[in-house]
């Protein structure tokens, strides 16, 4: 119910607040804020009450295609995430484009609404045709927002912004639909199995296909040329949206879509970890040169987004949760920026950092505000951004220190660019004169500070984050079974999905920590007598670490003796 | 072979009244040869037993749509146009193209073996009737399509109906003359 | 009453900076602010309270210290880090002087910042730095130290640039800010290497003692070695960063720029010295790694040596005693590279005191003088500021290492352990030596210049010079007895060992494991002469060079940087620098106008050929509706001809 | 010799290629209007012809489509009829391509 309510009621929303006066924008806000938060509070329940599914609704039949397409919903963790960032960066949004926006608020919420329900879909879906049509839907909102309420060069924007992500995704749907006339129906299990049919060349090709799509919407380096602008065009709040919530459908593309149905090769996976880090280096590069506030927050979180995409592909344990800390955090804190960007923009009436400046003089409450976001942003130790990259950089150094050396690059640089963007904005004094333009209202200022708020919340406790992710866990994939198989084969499609999801399932496993046994204590011995040590070394070593995890009753430490003795078998045969 | 015959001949003047119809250079006389095309071919659905056809292919076809036409040609006096060529340069091209197809078809036809099947239904009154007239569950359903085709009648009467309305002011017919601008 | 809780200690100060900072927001629209009575009052008291905490903990510390769980942090495959604290020997040292010397510059500073329109905000920052740096050395593991760390260096930054509307300040703090986050990303990437070898757990200091006494015990140092070295030069890094050591020393001198109570407490005598700390803390990983130990020992006494030759040519107050904290800090490193932790330690401890009297003695200079900062504009002051003066030649006395004050203690004691313990002892000491009588020259030229001779000022402005007020003046007493007696507290060759005792605990391991059984015993009074020689020395050298009032008449417009060759000495490093920025902005040009420009290109170029072709096609449409047909025609034809080659599919 | 379905198809073939070169060669409006028909009459005559050759039951589609064939073309030509009358009263023109105001 909740499921259905998120996907389907914003755009109910959307059609309600066309009964809203066109020019009253008090009325109309206030329906708004009251959808928005009522949103809100839904996509927080759906946090709080896990992993759920709706019913499996035939939808309609695709000609060719074997199974029927299913409307059916479906949250994991990682999903409800996105969702609520989707909801709450949306109802920022309705709260801050109330005072930029007059007379066509009503509009402008009636997009946002849409835009909404349309995230939420994308982030909910379980089908993969589903899927597409919510991803395909994002952009039509979005882009006509933009060519509405935009600046000075709208309508190139909107076109750039639509046909960049339209024609990334072309090659999508073109590979979804070969695969669903293979694939017994269109959930993701069975595209897996179809998949596995295929040989190789075919399998990579299908790849490619899907990964441009979500290379395009992420954006990853060559693809990213629809960024900038559209970015520095839409309406602040609108930008707050697109690069909280609509680029993370990039990434989320990446874990939920591509991970699970194809068995990537190495190339493949280095190669995409490669391309996020170069994107990340690069963003960072391209914000230290740029000079339009928005532009510079443009690529601040192409590069934040790159180095999330590194992460997923560093295909490591903890990359799951590393990621959706990461991504939660980024979209708070870029969302934040963004509308903190639009109110000096309101304020000083320019967003050409060259020409803002003194801002906290003439206007201490927003320059705290900004400044202390900017920090936030920094991945200052305690907020959830350190966490999301430290994490993320954890997984990387798994694949060797050099992508974790790229990445530390890229936190130097992210230092570099966000303090010349604060100092120019904040700081000193102002290049020129001006009136001033609205000030930030209390509503705006708050809201803004509670997302920095929860910033810090995360940063100190991230199990807030990762407590909610269970993605793929054993009774959706029984589920989905079900929905595939009725009766008979049930038993082989299992096997076989666990081979492909193998990178997502075993996340779980692994996160218990088993104590030490006799037999791993037994297979230690035989390691360490392979690996040319001494009767009394052996001895010695298995001595203590039998007293450690006696002694020790915290786990911690009983990890630390397991992990030091792979630790020691792995430089022993370095050392042969 | 009395058949074969009969059909050789009344081919030969389908077939001759067609490139009539395509030199012709009045369309008085182009509509002319149609019909006599028309009822050459209802002769031949007579003749390959399917008479029911043929006699609503003179009918209604040569008979009522047809006089229909020749009729429009005969009121509207401007419709021998003088001055437009019968053919331009664009004709040499259709005539390839055409020409392109159908040869491409009937290789394909020529490929293909078929011959007469000697249970095929006579198309008599009687069987047609019977097929299109069955309404129980399990018939094939083809009164639905007559009842469509009824109302398909009755709209493209209605369309024709509204715009000879619009025929009759010359204001309004200045106002179209705008908006086609 | 030992029963208190250890988070107690950081949570006054962060309480502090809550409270100011939600003042600070709120009175920020108003036109007058708030009390300033009301504001320092709860700005010192935040502070003073933890201090008192800790002193009740240090009186009822266990042995082994006191251990604290507060609670879970960061829990995901891979990474599980709990939020703990550790009271010890070597965490009791440095909160015991972080607090205490902090409640006295925050006293400071209500004087100091009297009449500053970020009077509040100003609080609001020193407290969240002493929340910070209390993190930073109670922590159990290094995730929550780097936590600190980073806390610290943010601080810093804000601090730096605490009156941003000169953009100057803002570039100095970013400076500050960017070079500690490259040190930063060492300390980040040093925990990464030690995960790898023993899981995240190891983060965790406790375990990462275990961890090293197993390596030791079972006789495996030398397979850990490799990836141990990586992870503490890593470490090393990182605290170069935050120490100001070479390579990444530039920010310190320009992060004089702050506020002179900022300068002290910060750039003097805490947050600069957490390096030092960090080595400390992690002495027993180093001492596995001898040629770590190496680097840190050539990388300090260079330093130590550059520093103190660059203090030479300052003319800035402040300066001069930003290279005298590189130099001193070099001192540290020295030590620690030489593994007497312990020494290091005890430097920071009187350092501390020394330096912070130093510092805000040339704040109440600066303050008597109305921010004038050029000591050639200076001179006579002993006259017109006597108390001023007085501390500042106490904390001189202390930081040239004049027998009986506090540096002659910890500077002797880490000059006679590099004759001991280090490898070419002879040559480190040697290099220690000389660098003292160097310290000697520039502090006694500060001095000189200073408050002796004529001054130098303008004639109106010496109607103004008046002592400080009393609140600025008691932490200067207390600080100056502290830099006159806390080397007392060790006092090597009068048979006071109560200092090294309380380390040993913590370090004491690691440097017996370091020295082995071989420890020289040696004559300290031997050392301590050469010591006071070489102070003695330096003092001479500063009388015959600067003491006959040899210092040039400038004019006002004059700025008090170095010129010509000293210049290049003292911006040696920032030289250095500057290739790696013009590197990266060479690079970010590249992205831009290259990269980016081509990819523009492709962009354009794709979208013009559609819509080229769009346009071509259209005017084809419009005019020949038959063309068109029959185009559509050939295309029948077409798929015919496919379906008749083919087969057809199915 | 005896009558080929072959030979029914050829005329329809031959007829349909008249026909749509009438339709398309052809400006007079109502030549295209008459090739349209003549294509059409072509369609039936292959529909017929093709039913021949099926048995009983399945010959009766091909029998009853072209009554409705005949019945769409009707419709056709009446509103063909009515649109030519209109737009020659405006354009006072029977050449199909003045017609052509379609701008892409």
């Amino acid at each position: 119910m909740l499921l259905h309510l998120l996907v389907l009621a914003p755009f109910a929303a959307a059609i309600l607040m066309i009964a809203t006066s066109k020019e009253d924008p008090k009325s109309s806000s206030r329906l708004a804020f009251l959808f928005g938060f009522a949103f809100v509070a839904m996509s927080i329940a759906l946090i709080a009450s896990g992993n759920q599914a709706t019913e499996a609704i035939e939808w309609f039949h695709i000609p060719g295609a074997k199974g029927a397409v299913y409307y059916y919903l479906y949250s994991h963790g990682l999903g409800a995430w996105m969702v609520f960032l989707s909801s709450a960066l949306s109802l920022v949004a309705l709260m801050t484009a109330r005072n930029s926006l007059d007379k066509n608020y009503r509009n402008f919420a009636i997009g946002i609404f849409a835009l909404m329900g349309a995230m939420n879909g994308t982030f909910l879906a379980a089908d993969a045709v589903l899927f597409f049509f919510f991803f395909e839907a994002m952009v039509f909102p979005a882009a006509v927002l933009i060519a509405g309420f935009g600046g000075k060069e709208r309508r190139k924007a909107a076109m750039t912004f639509a046909i960049y992500t339209l024609v990334g995704s072309a090659p999508m749907m073109v590979a979804l639909w070969y695969l669903i006339t293979l694939a017994d129906n269109s959930l993701v299990l069975s595209l897996a199995v179809a998949l596995q049919n295929l040989d190789p060349a075919t399998q990579t090709t299908l790849l490619l296909c899907f990964l441009l799509a979500f290379l395009v919407k992420t954006p990853i380096f060559p693809f990213h040329g629809w960024q900038a602008i559209t970015y520095a065009e839409a309406p602040a709040p609108l930008s707050a949206i697109l690069t909280g919530a609509m680029s993370k459908a990039g990434v989320f593309g990446f874990i939920a879509w591509i991970l699970p149905i194809f068995p990537l090769s190495m190339e493949v996976v280095d190669s995409m970890m490669w391309l996020g880090l170069v994107t990340a280096i690069y963003g960072a590069l391209m914000a230290l040169r740029a000079t339009d506030g928005k532009k510079l927050l443009a690529f601040s979180s192409m590069s934040h987004l790159g180095l999330a995409v590194a992460g997923v592909f560093s295909l490591s344990e903890s990359m799951l949760p590393a990621v959706l800390v990461l991504l939660v955090a980024h979209g708070l804190s870029a969302g934040a920026q963004f509308y903190l960007m639009g109110i000096a923009e309101r304020f000083a009436g320019t967003r050409d950092i060259e020409q803002l400046g003194g801002l906290a003089a003439r206007n201490p409450v927003f320059g705290s505000l900004f400044g202390f976001l900017a920090v936030l942003s920094l991945a200052v130790p305690g907020t959830a951004g350190f966490v999301g990259e430290f994490t993320v950089l954890m997984s990387l150094w798994d694949m060797g220190p050099l992508p974790a050396l790229a990445a530390g690059l890229c936190l130097i640089l992210s230092a570099t660019y966000m303090l010349r963007f604060v100092q120019k904005v904040i700081f000193g004094k102002p290049a020129r004169e001006y009136e001033d333009g609205k000030r930030m209202t209390a509503i705006e200022g708050s809201s803004i500070g509670v997302m920095g708020v929860l910033l810090l919340v995360f940063g100190m406790h991230p199990a807030f984050i990762t407590n909610a992710l269970q993605l793929f866990d054993e009774s959706a994939v029984q589920e989905m079974n079900k929905l595939t198989h009725p009766a008979e084969d049930a038993q082989t499609v299992e096997a076989s999905a666990d081979t492909t999801g193998e990178a997502i399932a075993d996340e779980n496993i692994a996160a218990v920590a088993q104590p030490m046994t006799d037999d791993d204590l037994r297979q230690l011995d035989s390691n360490l007598k392979a690996n040319g040590f001494s009767d009394e070394e052996r001895a010695s070593l298995i001595a203590q670490l039998k007293n450690m995890s006696e002694s020790e009753v915290a786990d911690a430490q009983e990890e630390g003796a397991l992990e030091q003795n792979e630790a020691n078998v792995k430089e022993a045969s370095e050392n042969e | 072979m009395l058949a074969l015959i009969y059909f050789v001949v009344l081919a030969a003047i389908a077939v001759v009244a067609a490139l009539g119809v395509l030199f012709s250079k009045h369309p008085l006389y182009g509509g002319l040869s149609l019909v006599l095309t028309m009822l050459s071919l209802a002769g031949i659905y007579g003749l390959i037993g399917s008479p029911f056809i043929g006699v609503v292919q003179i009918m209604v076809y040569a008979g009522a749509i047809m006089m229909l036409l020749v009729f429009v040609i005969s009121v509207l006096n401007a419709a021998k146009d003088s001055k437009t060529p019968m053919f331009d340069g664009v004709s040499i091209f259709v005539v390839i193209a055409a020409l392109a197809l159908a040869g491409l078809v009937g290789f394909a036809l020529v490929l293909s073996p078929m011959g007469f099947d000697v249970t095929t239904l006579r198309g008599s009154v009687e069987m047609t009737s019977k097929n299109l007239f069955d309404t129980s569950k399990t018939g094939p359903g083809y009164f639905v399509l007559f009842e469509v085709l009824g109302l398909l009648l009755l709209s493209s009467m209605g369309a024709a109906v509204l715009m000879a309305k619009k025929r009759l002011s010359s204001e309004v017919s200045e106002e179209d003359h705008k908006e086609d601008k | 009453m030992t029963n208190l809780p250890l988070w107690i200690i950081p949570l006054f100060p962060l309480l502090g900076t809550i409270l100011l900072g939600a003042i600070a927001v709120i009175s920020s629209g108003s036109k007058k602010g708030p009390s300033e009575g009301f504001v320092g009052a709860l700005s010192v008291l935040f502070p003073v309270i933890s201090f008192v905490c800790v002193v009740l903990l240090a009186f009822g510390m266990p042995e082994e210290g006191i251990r604290e769980t507060l609670c879970n942090w960061i829990d995901i495959p891979m990474l599980k880090v709990d939020i703990g604290f550790l009271f010890d020997g070597l965490s009791r040292v440095m909160l015991l002087f972080v607090t205490g010397i902090g409640s006295l510059i925050a006293l400071y500073s209500i004087g100091y910042m009297h009449g500053d329109r970020g009077f509040t905000r100003f609080f609001a920052y020193i407290n969240l730095f002493l929340f910070s740096m209390i993190v930073l050395v109670l922590s159990d593991s290094l995730l929550l130290t780097f936590l600190g760390w980073e806390g610290v260096g943010l601080c810093s930054y804000l601090l730096i640039g605490f009156w941003n509307h000169d953009l100057n300040n803002c570039k100095a703090a970013n400076k500050a800010f960017i070079v500690n986050r490259v040190g930063d990303i060492g300390f980040l990437l040093g925990m990464l290497c030690l995960a790898t070898l023993g899981g995240s757990a190891i983060l965790n200091y406790e375990a990462l003692n275990k961890f090293v006494e197993m390596l030791i015990a079972g006789g495996h140092v030398e397979l850990a070695a490799p990836i141990l070295m990586i992870a503490g030069l890593l470490f090393f890094v990182g605290c170069t960063g935050k120490s100001a050591q070479i390579p990444l020393l530039t920010w310190l001198p320009d992060a004089m720029a702050g506020p002179t109570p900022v300068s002290a407490l910060i750039h003097a005598a805490t947050m600069v010295t957490s390096g030092v700390y960090l080595l400390a803390r992690l002495s027993r990983m180093f001492v596995l790694v001898p040629e770590v130990l190496l680097v840190i020992l050539i990388v300090g006494m260079l330093t130590a040596f550059w520093a103190a030759v660059a203090g030479l040519f300052q003319n800035d107050i402040k300066k001069v005693l930003a290279y005298s904290t590189i130099s001193q800090l070099g001192y540290m490193f020295m030590a620690a590279g030489a593994s007497a932790f312990d020494a290091s330690i005890f430097h920071v401890f009187t350092h501390a005191f020394f330096k912070a009297a130093l510092f805000l003695g040339a704040g109440a200079v600066i303050h008597s003088l109305a921010g004038e900062q050029d000591m050639r504009r200076m001179g006579g002051l002993i006259k017109k500021t006597p108390v001023t003066a007085c501390v500042m030649i106490f904390a001189f006395l202390a930081i040239i290492g004049f027998p009986g004050f506090a540096g002659f203690w910890s500077k002797d004691l880490i000059l006679e352990r590099l004759y001991t313990n280090a490898p070419f002892g002879e040559f480190f000491y040697f290099a220690g030596l000389l660098t003292a009588v160097i310290t000697a020259v520039y502090m006694g030229r500060l001095i000189i210049m200073t408050f002796f001779g004529e001054y130098r000022g303008s004639k109106e402005s010496e109607e103004h010079i008046h002592e400080a007020p009393a609140s600025m003046l008691v932490p200067m007493v207390i600080l100056a007895f502290g830099a006159v007696f806390a080397g007392y507290l060790w006092a090597d060759s009068m048979g006071i060992k109560f200092f090294a005792n309380t380390l040993a605990p913590v370090v004491g391991e690691a440097q017996s494991y370091s020295l082995g059984a071989a420890i020289h015993h040696v004559n300290a009074l031997t050392f301590a002469c050469f010591g006071t020689a070489a102070a003695l020395l330096g003092m001479i050298i500063a009388y015959v060079v600067y003491g006959r009032a040899r210092i040039p008449q400038i004019s006002a417009k004059e700025s008090s940087a170095p010129v010509g060759s000293k210049a290049d000495w003292t911006f040696f490093f920032d030289y250095i620098h500057e290739i790696f920025i013009t590197i990266t902005k060479a690079a970010a040009f590249i992205a831009d106008m290259v990269v980016d420009k081509i990819l523009q290109a492709i962009q354009w170029t794709v979208g013009s050929i559609a819509e080229i072709v769009g346009d071509g096609v259209s005017t084809f449409q419009v005019r020949k509706v038959r063309v068109q047909l029959t185009l559509s025609l050939l295309g029948v034809a077409a798929l015919v001809a496919v379906v008749l080659l083919t087969g057809g599919l199915f | 010799m005896e009558l080929q379905p072959i030979y029914i198809q050829i005329l329809a073939l031959v007829i349909f290629t008249i026909g749509l070169i009438v339709a398309l060669s052809r400006r007079n409006i109502f030549f295209v209007l008459m090739g349209i028909e003549l294509a059409l009459n072509a369609v039936n005559l292959s529909f017929v012809g093709f039913a021949k050759t099926l048995p009983a039951d399945m010959s009766v589609a091909g029998q009853i489509f072209p009554l409705f064939l005949i019945a769409v073309a009707a419709a056709e030509a009446c509103v063909g009829l009515a649109l030519v009358i209109l737009i020659f009263r405006n354009r006072e023109s029977v050449d199909s391509d003045n017609y052509s105001n379609m701008k892409g």
